[in-house]
């Protein structure tokens, strides 16, 4: 039992992070449906970006939180409006994967340049002991990691439901035609569903590198498994990225648990394949037209 | 008959598209079908030529069903189609694009494409020549197919339909964006293929002057359901098709 | 405008001081060795210092003159972790530059890759890489040579140390790399013969975020001991969580342990964390009169005043790897044959950074156990056990 | 009010609307009618800014809209209901409702914006009932319903329905009809009532316009329309006079 | 073939012969041997991606699958090296038959992770299973046949180029046949491609399957030249590569795969001096090209060259 809830404990703090890199697929898919494969970068661009201000420049916490976050919406808007929006009425979908790859390894050559090879880290945002449950040990910032992602998907809900920006997000996705006879400008949305899913994904990055550190490259392995998130709980669903995520999460460490931890990737790459075969969207894609959408 | 078309139903997540469709196209025939907006004409169209499934009911083709037979098993039994929408080979050039229709009948394998040096055979290049003589496009052979205006494009799609060969093709709104000439043309040529070709071509169109000068038959579809048939007279007197079109007292 | 005027100002200086240079003040044709070395991609924690290191010894060299009157030319070229790119490098520098005797590559698998390229070419290599089959079988590795310590001999060090404590059962945790999977092979090979059992074998990658699953594992499979073969962030999670979950049971890291960046990343984590380390991490704490200390010395203070980083261990085995191809150099002059020869025969008792050294026809290594010092960590700084 | 002069335009490279000149006069419900593939629903789009025409003035009045994107268009007073309704299918019927509202939502309009969809429930009681429903569960009267009352949310002056009548049942078409004779009276809008049901559209219609192949070929007042052969020809490719000689 | 295309492959053939006798630079020529290996990766994928229109990220794990089964076959089971490289490849392609028939039936991005996917399971096999894990083996038999054994670079640059130009000459016939105008159909409108009667999920297999042969023979001819492999040169990173070189060389002409080989195997050679920022640079030069060199090199110079004669 112990050694249960000690498995799932790890499979809960990566599952965060697979959620919450999910989430920004999902986000920016529902706006463009686009995949990015830059979403992982953001998590490395946040543990890294932290790291600078608090430690680099010495700014106090809430000063560098704020940077971060600020650091990473200006390279979402940057991709958006640099690489998206001019190849984005082509409707060449190749060329939109590779565009997104293109982006990733500029972002991990940029952070090379700047941070080097070497790993970092920062103190734990609370400091003080481990907790125990049943046995189990957790520390305090797997707990800020768990609860972090948990706010996210709160207040993700919250402005998707409760505001009108969130409301013309939504829109957007299901309906492009009727959100622009609404008013809405589909571009901005496009711009923001961008920012919003940099953020996010900084999020978890700043949440985790006090425990998994953070390097330049960690990033590509990040897309992988949020994507493989994303697609369990059905793509586009935010709410679907969640559930994939921790499930994803915990069958990688009872894998590694119960099985061999040197098939943990391989079950989530099997996993994923499985669905994307087992599911296909259908050589005219209609099913996609028809799914309704649902955050 | 050439075409016979059974009980065909077919639903979009609840809503009844088609609705225990049944009429049959004579062979030799220009066979219209008209109706409003969202009557189902189109899914029809692609329901004949396989794109995609009905829900029940059957289709026979030269008494034979065909139901459950892949799309491209239906082309090489004789079943050609137009698009509405415009599906030509952009990146292609114009005869090219009549060479993959050619591609049905004179195809050859994988591996031996890749060792043939001489690449495809003169006479198949000429008989597309000739093809698009046919649909009057010779002169524009060497073009990108992307590049031709609508009225071309259309021709070529007719042309490439053509290639491959068919009893039947099936055009879905042939008329659509060309001027009065191009559809006078158009027109023209429609029954130039069904005379000398003896090519059955079942019509999907909404000009209606284009559609009662050339149909040897019509039949009026309306919410998914066949609400006349017979010929061009008789449709344009038909009450319920009047109210269809023009609306109820 | 300012900047301009600084990068005009610049070119001219340089411009200057090359047509100025005296031409003749080599008036020896200059020897030239070849360094491969992994300087970007994923072993560049092994590149990079082995570089750095080549490059401030070649310049003490030539300022001291060169050797014999000959300037030493060394051509750097960076492999980027790749086989590939290590063979090509391997075949320019053969065949274009025309080196005496190469160094590196850094890693076994790139060493691997360029044997059959030298062997063909008759030009010596010293290998910087740990992996045992680079110099063994050693009538197949004529030419080969390294200078980094077996895994096996760290490994000796570690079960020795664990023999000594009565520690019996131990559980293994290795990153999936060619670092961590060597380390997992001699581990796993050598514990009968110290009569100890590995009771868990647990690994992940080199990406992963979180091993304490892993290391649960290994404490619920009965291990007295964990011991963690890796290099990069993984052995600073590992070490964390191993903290985390106190787990009572003492932490063995390898060698690839020894930088003071693993102290700072971990904290106060690391506090009674053991791994055999060579005396170049802790050649503060070393005896004065051991024959290593001097070397040490020079060589920590020299490097860490230009580079202002640590060498670290791997530095420390281009700087082996160099000084035997200077010394041979000097002794026997530019052939390829008698730099091998000597090499081979001549480096006995040689006191380098790694340890001490002693070739021989049928070892190419010529290090063991003894290299290696156990190292706790306490109070965030090294402390060597006795 | 409305004012279009010279419209030309190509829907990709199809030249879809040659030339086409039309007026709305402020309280007006004014008919397009046609059959399909006339142009009717690209004129509309063009009006609201998601296609942009070649050459040609719209004007609203007496400001000039030719150019300017769809959200700077609504928010001038043009709404549209388009055709297939468009209702989000997955947000519930009062959100659908509130987006109508996107177009003039700020902290201030708030409240304003509450009273209105009151306003609207008040017109539509079968939507308040189903508020919480979501919008893809609404039978189709009841989504047209939604789709109008959205439409109305952004206050226009202008409303333009694309095809209301489409895929309705014949009762249920007759309810939607008398509703925007209500709406428009309500609310004194100006009506461009795009419709293939050409009765009923005249029925409630001060004037009206024929659109066949991209131009207009007729316009008049509703009865005088309703009584021409042209009509009828242009729907059914009908020539009244060669029958008679027949 | 066209006539351009035929002069095309003489002249080339005629530069293979030549070039080793006049630039005798072994160097240089292993140089020629990567640009060789990864022109032929490449030229696999441009034919999926621009004559077929899928994506594949996983063409490395048909690289590494050709490179392991033929090292292991030679060397563990003794099999004299044609037969293993031939049986590398027949593994290959049944791989790639039973991977692309749930595969192609995918599009786009779904399409893009499946092979991801595929390619990076490959590589955890190789890290998990293959001889010598993750550490890699050595010691491959070189190339050999008729008990001749290849030794020199020289032999091996005419090995790799002879496969080379066999392969343009195949991809060429293919692309100019009648089935490549189905090919390049089926890119444009795989709805309009049905309905002529062009069988395409039996097309798109067969392309994917050519695709993966290109890929393993390129795979195993590395593994007898090298002589040592590990797991690392096949990861996704690679597959990246072979994306970088279809896209600068342009994908809609065959001979872009050779001349974006050449251009990305060189680059890191000149990059040598600009170790800290060489990714920088390979993700300035894809996107860069993706923006605005959207078409690739070759396809183009090809636009120049014609806008001159016209003039």
């Amino acid at each position: 039992m112990t050694l249960f809830l000690q498995f799932l404990f790890a499979g809960l703090t990566t599952g965060s992070v697979y959620a919450l890199v999910g989430i920004g697929f999902n986000i920016i898919y529902n706006s463009t449906s686009i995949i990015n494969l830059a979403q992982g970068e953001f998590v490395v661009l946040g543990g890294l970006m932290m790291w600078f201000f608090l430690h680099s420049l010495q700014l106090p916490f809430s000063v560098s939180l704020c940077l971060t976050l600020l650091t990473a919406a200006i390279i979402g808007l940057i991709q958006e409006r640099l690489t998206i929006k001019p190849l984005l009425k082509k409707g060449d979908l190749l060329l939109m994967i590779m565009v997104t790859i293109a982006f990733s390894i500029l972002i991990r050559g940029i952070l090379m340049f700047k941070f080097g090879k070497d790993p970092y880290t920062y103190a734990p945002f609370t400091e003080g002991e481990p907790i125990e449950i049943f046995g189990a040990i957790i520390t305090q910032q797997t707990l800020w990691v768990i609860g972090i992602t948990a706010l996210c998907i709160v207040l993700l809900y919250l402005f998707f439901n409760k505001t009108m920006t969130g409301r013309a997000m939504k829109a957007c996705s299901l309906d492009m035609k009727a959100a622009r006879l609404m008013g809405i400008n589909v571009s901005k949305v496009v711009m923001l569903s961008f920012l919003i899913s940099a953020v996010i994904g900084a999020i978890g990055g700043i949440a985790i590198t006090p425990i998994s550190l953070m390097e330049y490259d960690k990033g590509a392995m990040l897309s992988v498994k949020g994507f493989c998130a994303a697609i369990m709980g059905g793509l586009g669903k935010s709410r679907g990225a969640v559930v994939g995520g921790f499930t994803l999460g915990m069958l990688e460490s009872l894998t590694a648990g119960y099985i061999h931890s040197g098939l943990k990737d391989a079950i989530a790459l099997l996993i994923m394949l499985f669905i994307l075969f087992v599911k296909p969207a259908g050589i005219f894609g209609k099913t996609e037209i028809l799914r309704l959408r649902k955050f | 008959m050439i075409l016979e078309i059974n009980n065909v139903s077919k639903s979009f997540g609840g809503i009844k598209a088609l609705k225990n469709i049944n009429f049959s196209v004579k062979e030799g025939e220009i066979h219209a079908l008209i109706g409003p907006n969202g009557a189902g004409k189109t899914t029809l169209l692609n329901i004949i030529s396989g794109i995609e499934k009905m829900d029940s009911g059957d289709i026979r083709f030269k008494n034979i069903s065909i139901k459950g037979i892949p799309p491209h098993k239906r082309a090489a039994l004789g079943i050609a189609r137009t698009f509405q929408n415009l599906e030509i080979f952009g990146n292609l050039k114009v005869f090219e694009n009549i060479l993959t229709g050619l591609y049905l009948k004179n195809q050859k394998g994988f591996l031996k494409s890749g060792i043939t040096l001489k690449g495809i055979d003169k006479d198949l290049i000429i008989q597309s020549f000739s093809i698009l003589e046919y649909v009057n496009l010779l002169n524009k052979k060497d073009e990108l197919a992307k590049n031709l205006p609508v009225g071309e494009q259309r021709l070529l799609e007719l042309g490439r339909a053509l290639a491959t060969d068919p009893h039947l093709i099936l055009l879905d709104e042939p008329a659509a964006g060309l001027n009065m000439r191009e559809t006078k043309n158009l027109s023209q040529l429609i029954q130039k293929i069904r005379d000398e070709k003896a090519i059955t071509i079942l019509l999907v169109e909404h000009d209606m002057e284009l559609v009662m000068g050339i149909s040897d038959m019509i039949t009026v579809l309306n919410f998914g359901e066949v609400i006349a048939e017979g010929e061009p007279l008789m449709i344009q007197k038909n009450p319920s098709v009047i109210s269809a079109y023009l609306g109820e007292d | 405008m300012k900047n301009l005027v600084k990068a005009s100002l610049l070119i001219i200086t340089i411009a200057i001081a090359l047509i100025f240079t005296p031409k003749d003040s080599y008036c020896k044709e200059p020897y030239k060795i070849g360094a491969i070395l992994s300087v970007t991609g994923a072993a560049s924690f092994l590149g990079e210092p082995e570089k750095n290191t080549i490059i401030m010894l070649a310049e003490q060299i030539n300022k001291a003159g060169g050797i014999n009157g000959h300037p030493l030319e060394v051509i750097v070229e960076d492999s980027k972790s790749d086989e590939t790119q290590a063979v090509l490098a391997a075949k320019k520098l053969i065949e274009k530059d025309k080196v005496l005797a190469i160094i590196g590559p850094s890693t076994t698998g790139e060493s691997m890759a360029i044997i059959p390229i030298v062997t063909q070419a008759k030009t010596p290599l010293i290998s910087v890489a740990a992996g045992a089959s680079i110099t063994q079988p050693v009538q197949e590795r004529y030419w080969i040579f390294k200078t980094a310590q077996y895994d096996t001999s760290a490994v000796e060090a570690i079960y020795n140390h664990m023999k000594n404590k009565g520690i019996k059962k131990v559980g293994i945790i290795t990153i999936t790399t060619a670092f961590g999977d060597a380390g997992r092979k001699a581990l796993i090979e050598m514990a009968p013969k110290f009569g100890i059992t590995v009771v868990a074998d647990e690994r992940y990658g080199p990406k992963d975020t979180d091993m304490t699953t892993q290391l649960v594992k290994i404490k619920s499979a009965g291990a007295q001991a964990i011991i963690n073969w890796s290099v990069g962030p993984g052995q600073v999670i590992v070490t964390k969580n191993w903290h985390a979950l106190k787990l009572g049971i003492p932490l063995y890291q390898s060698h690839g342990w020894g930088s003071k960046k693993n102290l700072e990343l971990a904290g106060k984590a690391a506090e009674g964390v053991i791994a055999p380390l060579g005396r170049l991490v802790v050649w503060d704490k070393i005896p004065d009169k051991h024959p290593q200390k001097p070397i040490l010395k020079k060589y920590v203070s020299d490097y860490e005043g230009k580079y202002r980083s640590e060498p670290g261990t791997f530095g420390g085995h281009a700087y082996d790897a160099f000084m035997m191809v200077v010394e041979a150099l000097k002794k026997v002059g530019p052939d390829k044959q008698k730099i091998r020869d000597y090499i081979e025969t001549h480096i006995k008792n040689w006191p380098g950074t790694g340890g001490i050294f002693n070739m021989s026809p049928k070892d190419h290594c010529g290090l063991d156990m003894k290299a290696f010092e156990m190292v706790i960590v306490k109070n965030g700084d090294w402390e060597i056990l006795k | 009010m409305l004012k279009i002069k010279n419209l030309d335009v190509y829907y990709g490279k199809l030249y879809t609307l040659k030339k086409v000149s039309l007026h709305l006069n402020k309280g007006e419900i004014v008919s397009l009618i046609g059959s399909n593939g006339a142009g009717k629903t690209t004129l509309l789009n063009t009006i609201s800014g998601l296609i942009k025409p070649a050459s040609g003035i719209i004007a609203l009045e007496g400001k000039d809209l030719t150019n300017l994107t769809p959200e700077k268009i609504v928010k001038e007073g043009i709404a549209q209901v388009p055709e297939g309704r468009h209702v989000f299918k997955t947000l519930s019927v009062e959100e659908n409702i509130l987006l109508g509202a996107y177009s003039r939502y700020s902290m201030k309009t708030k409240r304003e914006i509450k009273e209105s969809i009151e306003k609207i429930y008040e017109l539509f009681p079968k939507l308040k009932e189903r508020r919480k429903q979501l919008a893809g569960t609404l039978s189709g009267g009841e989504q047209q319903m939604l789709a109008i009352g959205r439409a109305l949310m952004s206050k226009p002056k202008l409303l333009l329905l694309d095809e209301p009548s489409m895929g309705l049942a014949p009762n249920i078409i007759k309810e939607v009809f008398s509703y925007i004779v209500e709406l428009k009276r309500v609310f004194a809008l100006t009506v461009l009532l795009v419709e293939q049901n050409a009765k009923n559209a005249l029925k409630i219609s001060d004037r009206g316009y024929v659109l066949e192949t991209g131009r207009i070929i007729l316009e008049g007042s509703a009865e005088d329309l309703l009584m021409n052969r042209d009509v009828q020809r242009a729907y059914l490719g009908r020539d009244l006079d060669a029958e008679v000689r027949i | 073939m066209s006539k351009g295309n035929a002069i095309g492959l003489f002249f080339l053939g005629i530069f293979v012969i030549f070039f080793p006798q006049i630039v005798t630079d072994n160097y240089i020529l292993t140089v020629g041997i990567f640009i060789g290996i990864n022109a032929l990766v490449a030229m696999g994928l441009s034919i999926l991606m621009g004559y077929a229109g899928q994506i594949s990220l996983g063409q490395a794990g048909f690289y590494g699958l050709g490179a392991y089964v033929s090292a292991i076959l030679s060397l563990k089971f003794g099999l004299p090296v044609p037969i293993s490289v031939f049986i590398s490849i027949l593994t290959a392609s049944l791989i790639a038959v039973i991977l692309a028939i749930p595969s192609l039936r995918l599009k786009g991005h779904y399409l893009a992770v499946a092979t991801l996917g595929f390619g990076e399971i490959i590589h955890i096999i190789l890290n998990e299973w293959g001889p010598g894990g993750p550490s890699g083996f050595g010691d491959i038999p070189p190339f050999s046949i008729f008990g001749y054994t290849l030794r020199s670079t020289v032999e091996y640059f005419y090995l790799i180029w002879m496969f080379i130009i066999l392969a343009m000459t195949f991809s060429l016939n293919l692309i100019h046949s009648l089935t490549g105008k189905a090919l390049r159909a089926i890119h444009d409108s795989e709805l309009a491609s049905v309905t002529l009667g062009i069988n395409i999920t039996k097309l798109k297999i067969k392309v994917f399957v050519l695709s993966s042969i290109y890929a393993s023979l390129a795979g195993a001819l590395y593994a007898h030249y090298v002589t040592f492999l590990s797991p690392s040169g096949f990861s996704l990173f690679y597959s990246i590569l072979i994306l970088m070189v279809v896209v600068i060389g342009g994908m809609t002409n065959i001979w872009g795969a050779i001349a974006g080989a050449i251009i990305i195997t060189i680059l890191p050679e000149i990059l040598r001096g600009f170790k800290e920022i060489d990714i920088l640079i390979y993700g300035l030069i894809l996107t860069f090209c993706l923006l605005f060199m959207r078409k690739g090199i070759v396809p183009l110079f090809i636009e120049i060259w014609e806008k001159r004669i016209k003039k």
